[in-house]
């Protein structure tokens, strides 16, 4: 399989193409030439996931390969960063997922940014993007994740700064960018701890050893957690971070700003499920310290209900589907804080994360993608320019239908048999959190089919001055393509493919949690349908009874503000300018002290070398007796 | 005659031609052709270096030569190099090539200031090439002296301040250095034998005693940690970088401030390993506190240089932290820490030189969406920022994982909290690249005047272009010269513990 | 030769701190030159008695005044150059007008 | 140079008295040709001292150099830079006053050490004779000068073209 590294080396070189040529290329031919490259690359991505799903298993397990290992740069005798391909079933999953949506936002760009300025540019920052996201769940060590972290990180800065003269979209890039760093600060640490402790990098070298932190680090504890929780802790602080779990979820509303088809290729099917990876990755070694899984279990909960309440009142139909993106990322984290690798049973919440990143990547991403339709079409992201729509754009309303459908949980569409192994397991583990998980997710279809209504109901659009009129078809392709795969992806047998321990895993609904979650989403869609069919107060009064409630979820809870605070009035009025202003006036001060304590004692006595002969006569005469009559007195 | 020699011969020839040449096209082609050639023999160095160890030469100098120079204090010119002078040499080479380009221009006084800036680069590959602690120094010497007249002449805003603080701070800095130099060398060997200058020699002697390694460590290490801009010595480095013609803070930052790296790790702790050991603790914090508080300084300054400075403050406090680690791996990752903030500063000072050129005004305040006005330099600028703060893929992320994962594999775990704590500047370095990279490049154009400016010309590019390669290359593959530095490092290593 | 060393000495004080007295007192830059003179031969006296009452059979101090005076003669002939040439410029040779290049 | 003791006496007490005298007047008249004419009366006085203790070539280089040189251009130096009769300024009551006392002081203190000081010999033996001078002022062994003599012949070299570079109109 040593060809998959060229699912790796088409990106970067198209990225080098298109980046060193950028304007000397035209446009459409920049486009059409990164398309290429990765439909190329989709093909290779999907013959690898063909044979590796049809291998035979060794003891009821696919095996692993490692195809390509190239020691990069070694550090000590054990510690290497390796750079190369592993793959497994959740890595080949990545890999069809990746390349699949990103294949479909290439074709959708397409028609999207036709016409923008710096097309070219562009394309290679997505080249860019698929390489490092694609070389990120390939990984065969957490070093070589951690580098390509950070350049999905970077990838991710230059997209959503895409249009570098709207100050939004540059405050929102840095934001994105210094969010996730800070937290990837916490995967370095973690990184560090636990390397140190295991003498490895190596997730094969992890995973099968998984007690290697517990007993190599035993007894040293830190503010009464173990050495090994704070490194487990830590590297989910990273995944955290770029997963936009709460509290560090701020960046991600914001990120929107950037193209459309880009929101929909990072920070909706891929690059924000890292996160999940990430724990799934390190899975076996989350396992021996329990305490760290319910960590992740309490802040996914969290994140979910959250993202879920702040959905329901956004206005900005991107910042809606950003918030439902953080509430559905935090499923699937809450799913593996619930999972065990005991059994395979047990394991469930494992593969139901597994599956729900699969659905949730494809129905999301066409969500996006239907939402950049629409903005194509309104110029708006605002709902109150919307309403009525289905009629002007038929297929994006069909589209986005069945996603919304797929989401809020109603079968046969793929959301529904995710989502309900999610329930299934969480429920099983901890009936509190499966009651909470049900209300998420039934907030989760009111605020999808308000988003549905708002924009395709409501109220209809006059269309004087400007009539909204259906996609192209290179944009519309993904859309039904999309639309297709999440029609079917639910009969997918996932848990065959992808199982805690690789077993194969049938499977089953349980009919309790399942009947429960689609009542519950079919009532929460009747009481969108209620509010927002047709245009009415229903809506306002709603909003008036719960003015604070409401205004505190409109603006996200003023978490934002907090941090706003922290960083400008603590960090920068606090601490980068009282040490400016240490550095200039007191340690700087302390120098010219020096220089100037000098000067003063030589301007003083400069007077002295005053040049004047006669003057000096005197002293020299003075200073002679001076020292003769002493001589003498001495003498005496 | 030793190869090595040539990089002091070529220099001084440079010097003669430029000495002889007589308007603009003559005094470039001089530069442009000796510059080339001392990346010629750098490079050629480091392939015969190479092919020395692979041909199973375990020396811990390589081509080394001697020759009497003082007897009464025997004193010698004598040369050598291991893997971290050969980087080094690189570097400074490549800079040396960028920087001629970078001063294109140069106005007035063209050949005087290559002169001078020739004569820096004498001090600088001697510096490099020496083995005797006073030729050392000496050369330590030769190369601090240039940088008064070239920040003095031809720099800009309070150039005469600037000039005089950095060379007085430097100054003082040798003052300490010549005292534990003589210190060094009346305990360089064991009672009744000769003394020496020779730094193996010294080395292999192991001959000063312990209540003296105390005093003579901390005098060597301040003396070439005031030129690594170790806290609280660091001042000098703002306000020189800010004032200095472009070359010169290329040169200065990318090349100068590593002989004070270099030094403290072949002076302080290669000869006094046992006070190296003790007294790390407090460098340790000294150090530290540089790197955090040169970030955060960075935050908050407006004056693209000064960003930059501090900027270096930080960078620099963690090669002199990862030195102190004394451990393989961080000293590796300190050497390629010197090399990668060596290009990506000077390319960082290029580009601020190119864009001052233009806009005449350094403060991020006044300028905004020159991305829509200069894309080259702009587009270039964003990648010495990514190189700045770690980009996995440049030259940064390389040397700075080095040097934390080397530091954290220290047994004590003060160093380990201190590593965590120097980790802690990867954000902050992120947070002020990123401010100034979105108020300078992105956003809406701040000053109409601006829109008239051109794009960079053909040197600028070669000159921007030449550093930025060197500094993916480094982050791309990383492997070869990492070994190289670590392989010259065992013999050290072995001795410090 | 009866006259003890001592009277010769005393005179060659006298002269020399008629020598102080004149330099420290005038200003004119000519009359400080013939203060200097008068001075510079006290010593030669002081050089030759010493040689001549304690060392008679050497001529070290005779010599030395010897070279005293051809150097006296040298520095004269500087002095006095300078001074004409600095009444050239200002028309006066008094030393306190000479500030021109102090600090 | 055989003399009757007293009228060495007395040639000694007459040119103490001019030496004196006229050291001190050179020092403060106020017109500065006087004090020229003053200083010639000095110097030649110290040349006659020369003579008596049997120096006759330091008194007639005494002569030669400083009354017929120095004082040819101190001369013509007055003669260029000031009118005829012209006073110089009188320098202040207290500055004289204090350059009194500090010479009187001076004199005392350099007197009393002089005095005080136990002189060891007094011998007196015969002067040397020219030829030995010139022997000694052109050898090269021990105590002689061939070296700083060549060394103020360049002096005095130097010092004419100074002088000429120096004052010469430009």
């Amino acid at each position: 399989m040593e060809y998959t590294i060229f699912i790796l080396l088409l990106p970067l070189a198209m990225f080098l193409l298109l980046g060193l040529l950028d304007t000397k290329l035209k446009p459409r031919v920049a486009g059409i030439l990164g398309t290429l490259g990765m439909t190329v690359c989709t093909a290779l991505a999907y013959y690898t996931a063909y044979l590796f799903f049809t291998q035979s298993r060794v003891d009821g397990v696919y095996p692993s390969h490692t195809p390509v290992n190239y020691e990069w740069l070694r550090f000590t005798e054990h510690l290497h960063i390796d750079l190369g391909i592993y793959l497994d079933p959740i890595s080949v999953m990545m890999l069809v997922v990746i390349t699949t949506v990103s294949l479909m936002v290439h074709i959708y760009s397409l028609g999207y940014m036709h016409g923008e300025k710096g097309f070219q540019r562009y394309y290679a920052f997505l080249s860019l993007f698929s390489m490092s996201m694609l070389g990120l769940v390939v990984a065969t060590n957490i070093f070589q994740m951690y580098i390509f972290w950070e350049l999905v990180g970077v990838s991710s800065y230059l997209l959503i700064g895409f249009y570098y003269t709207k100050p939004a979209a540059i405050a929102a890039s840095k934001k994105a960018f210094i969010v996730t760093r800070f937290a990837d600060l916490g995967f370095l640490i973690g990184i560090l701890i636990l390397s140190f402790f295991t003498k490895t990098f190596d997730f094969a070298t992890l995973t099968a050893n998984p007690s290697a932190i517990i007993t190599e680090s035993a007894g040293m504890t830190f503010m009464g957690c173990s050495v090994a929780s704070w490194a487990l802790a830590l590297i989910f602080m990273g995944g955290a971070g770029k997963s936009a779990m709460f509290p560090l979820h701020i960046w991600l509303p914001d990120a929107m700003e950037g193209p459309t088809p880009v929101s929909a290729l990072i920070h909706a099917a891929t690059m924000v499920v890292a996160g999940v990876y990430l724990v799934a990755r390190l899975f076996p070694v989350y396992c021996v310290t329990p305490e760290v899984l319910d960590l992740i279990t309490t802040v996914g909960a969290i994140t979910a209900l959250y993202a879920a309440i702040v959905a329901c009142v956004q206005t900005d139909i991107k910042r809606v589907l950003a918030f439902s993106t953080i509430s559905q990322i935090a499923f699937m984290i809450v799913a593996l804080g619930v999972a065990s690798d005991t059994d395979l049973h047990a394991g469930l919440g494992y593969m139901a994360s597994m599956f729900h990143l699969f659905t949730h990547a494809m129905f999301k991403a066409l969500l996006f993608l239907g939402a950049g339709a629409i903005i194509h079409a309104v110029h708006s992201n605002e709902m109150s320019e919307m309403g009525g729509l289905r009629k002007y754009m038929p297929i994006t309303h069909i589209t986005f239908l069945i996603a919304c459908l797929a989401i809020a949980g109603i079968p046969p569409f793929s959301g529904f048999f995710s989502k309900d192994e999610i329930l299934t397991a969480v429920m099983h583990k901890s009936t509190f959190w499966g009651i909470w998980m049900t209300i998420v997710a039934g907030l989760t279809a009111f605020y999808m089919f308000r988003l549905y209504f708002r924009i395709f109901w409501w109220k209809e659009t006059d269309c004087s001055h400007h009539t909204p009129h259906e996609a192209p078809l290179t944009m519309t392709l993904p859309l039904i393509f999309l639309a297709v795969v999440t029609c079917v992806a639910g009969f997918i047998p996932f848990g065959e493919l992808v199982s805690v321990n690789g077993q194969p895993y049938h499977i089953h609904l349980d009919m309790s949690v399942a009947t429960t979650s689609i009542i519950v989403a079919v009532c929460a869609i009747l009481l969108a349908t209620w509010m927002y069919l047709k245009e009415n107060n229903k809506p306002g009064n709603i909003e008036k009874a719960t003015s604070v409630l409401h205004r505190a979820a409109y603006r996200r809870f003023y978490i934002d503000e907090i941090y706003l605070f922290i960083t400008h009035k603590i960090i920068f009025n606090l601490i980068c300018r009282p040490i400016a202003w240490f550095d200039r006036h007191i340690i700087d001060g302390t120098m010219d002290m020096f220089a100037n304590v000098t000067q003063c004692v030589s301007a003083r006595i400069k007077g002295l070398q005053s040049g004047s002969v006669q003057g000096y006569v005197w002293l020299i005469l003075i200073g002679s007796l001076l020292v003769a009559t002493i001589t003498i007195c001495c003498c005496l | 005659m030793n190869f090595l020699s040539l990089f002091v011969l070529i220099p001084i020839l440079m010097m003669a031609g430029l000495a002889i040449a007589r308007n603009m096209k003559e005094i470039r082609t001089v530069a442009v052709t000796f510059s080339a050639l001392q990346l010629g023999l750098a490079i050629y160095t480091v392939f015969k270096y190479l092919s020395e160890r692979i041909a199973g030469n375990t020396e811990e100098m390589l081509f080394q030569a001697s020759m009497m120079w003082y007897e009464p204090l025997n004193i010698h010119y004598s040369v050598g190099v291991d893997g971290i002078s050969i980087v080094m040499i690189l570097l400074t080479a490549i800079i040396v090539f960028a920087g001629v380009f970078a001063s294109w221009k140069i106005e007035p006084l063209s050949k005087e200031f290559f002169l001078w800036l020739t004569l820096l680069s004498i001090g600088v590959y001697g510096f490099f090439i020496s083995i005797d602690l006073f030729t050392m120094f000496m050369f330590y010497e030769v190369a601090l002296i240039p940088m008064y007249l070239l920040i003095g002449v031809w720099g800009s805003g309070k150039k005469n301040y600037s000039a005089m603080k950095l060379t007085l701070m430097l100054m003082g800095g040798s003052a300490l250095l010549m005292l534990g130099i003589l210190g060094i060398y009346y305990h360089s060997a064991p009672e009744g034998q000769p003394l020496t200058m020779n730094i193996l020699e010294i080395a292999n002697n192991n001959a000063i005693p312990h209540d003296w390694q105390y005093f003579l460590f901390p005098l060597t290490f301040v003396g070439f940690g005031i030129l690594g801009a170790m806290f609280p010595f660091h001042t000098w480095s703002p306000d020189g970088h800010a004032s200095a013609p472009t070359a010169v803070s290329m040169l200065h930052a990318g090349v100068l401030m590593k002989l004070g790296g270099y030094g403290c790790f072949r002076v302080a702790i290669y000869l006094m390993p046992f006070a190296a050991q003790e007294l790390s603790w407090i460098f340790l914090i000294l150090t530290g506190i540089s790197v955090v508080y040169g970030a955060f300084s960075a935050c908050v300054q407006t004056d693209l240089k000064y960003i930059n400075a501090y900027s270096s403050v930080s960078h620099c406090g963690l090669v002199l932290f990862a030195i102190l680690m004394l451990n393989n791996t961080a000293m590796t990752g300190a050497v390629m820490q010197m090399l990668s903030h060596g290009l990506m500063t000077a390319l960082f000072f290029a580009l601020i030189g190119m864009i001052y050129g233009r806009t005449h005004t350094r403060d991020i305040r006044e300028m905004g969406g020159l991305m829509q006005i200069m894309p080259f330099l702009s587009v270039c600028y964003v990648i010495a920022g990514l190189a700045s703060l770690g980009l996995p893929g440049l030259s940064g992320f390389v040397a700075e994982m080095t040097i934390f994962v080397g530091s954290f594999q220290h047994t004590d775990t003060f160093h380990r909290v201190f590593t965590i704590v120097a980790c802690c500047s990867i954000v902050i370095t992120a947070v002020y690249i990123l401010r100034v990279v979105g108020k300078l490049l992105y956003g809406a154009v701040q000053d109409e005047h601006h829109r008239q400016l051109t794009d960079a010309t053909w040197w600028e590019r070669l000159s921007a272009v030449t550093l930025i390669i060197c500094v993916a290359a480094i982050g791309c593959f990383p492997g070869w010269i990492s070994n190289l530095i670590s392989n010259s490092l065992n013999a050290i290593v072995e001795r410090l513990s | 030769m009866e006259t003890p060393m001592m009277y010769y000495i005393v005179i060659s004080l006298v002269m020399f701190f008629a020598g102080v007295y004149g330099f420290m007192t005038r200003k004119n830059m000519l009359m400080m030159l013939i203060s200097i003179e008068l001075m510079l031969n006290a010593v030669d006296i002081n050089f030759a008695v010493f040689n001549r009452f304690l060392f008679p059979g050497q001529m070290e101090g005779m010599i030395f005044s010897i070279f005293a005076i051809a150097i006296a003669a040298a520095e004269t002939a500087i002095a006095i150059a300078i001074i004409i040439n600095i009444y050239r410029h200002i028309r006066n040779i008094d030393a306190d007008n000479l500030d021109d290049m102090k600090y | 140079m055989e003399l009757l003791p007293l009228a060495q006496q007395v040639i000694f007490y007459l040119l103490a008295a001019v030496i004196v005298i006229c050291s001190i007047l050179a020092v403060t008249t106020r017109r500065i040709l006087r004090a020229a004419t003053y200083l010639l009366f000095t110097l030649l006085a110290t040349a006659g001292i020369y003579f008596m203790l049997d120096y006759t070539f330091l008194g007639s280089v005494q002569i030669a150099v400083y009354a017929g040189g120095i004082l040819v251009l101190f001369v013509f130096s007055i003669l260029l830079t000031s009118h005829p009769g012209e006073e110089t300024e009188k320098s202040s009551k207290t500055k004289r006053i204090l350059g009194l006392i500090a010479a009187i002081a001076g004199i005392v203190t350099c007197g009393y050490a002089l005095f005080t000081y136990p002189w060891s010999s007094t011998a007196v033996g015969e002067a040397q004779s020219i030829q030995q001078i010139g022997h000694a002022l052109i050898g090269m062994e021990k105590f002689q000068y061939l070296l700083p003599f060549e060394a103020v012949s360049v002096l005095l070299l130097a010092c004419i073209i100074g002088a000429i570079m120096i004052a010469r109109k430009r």
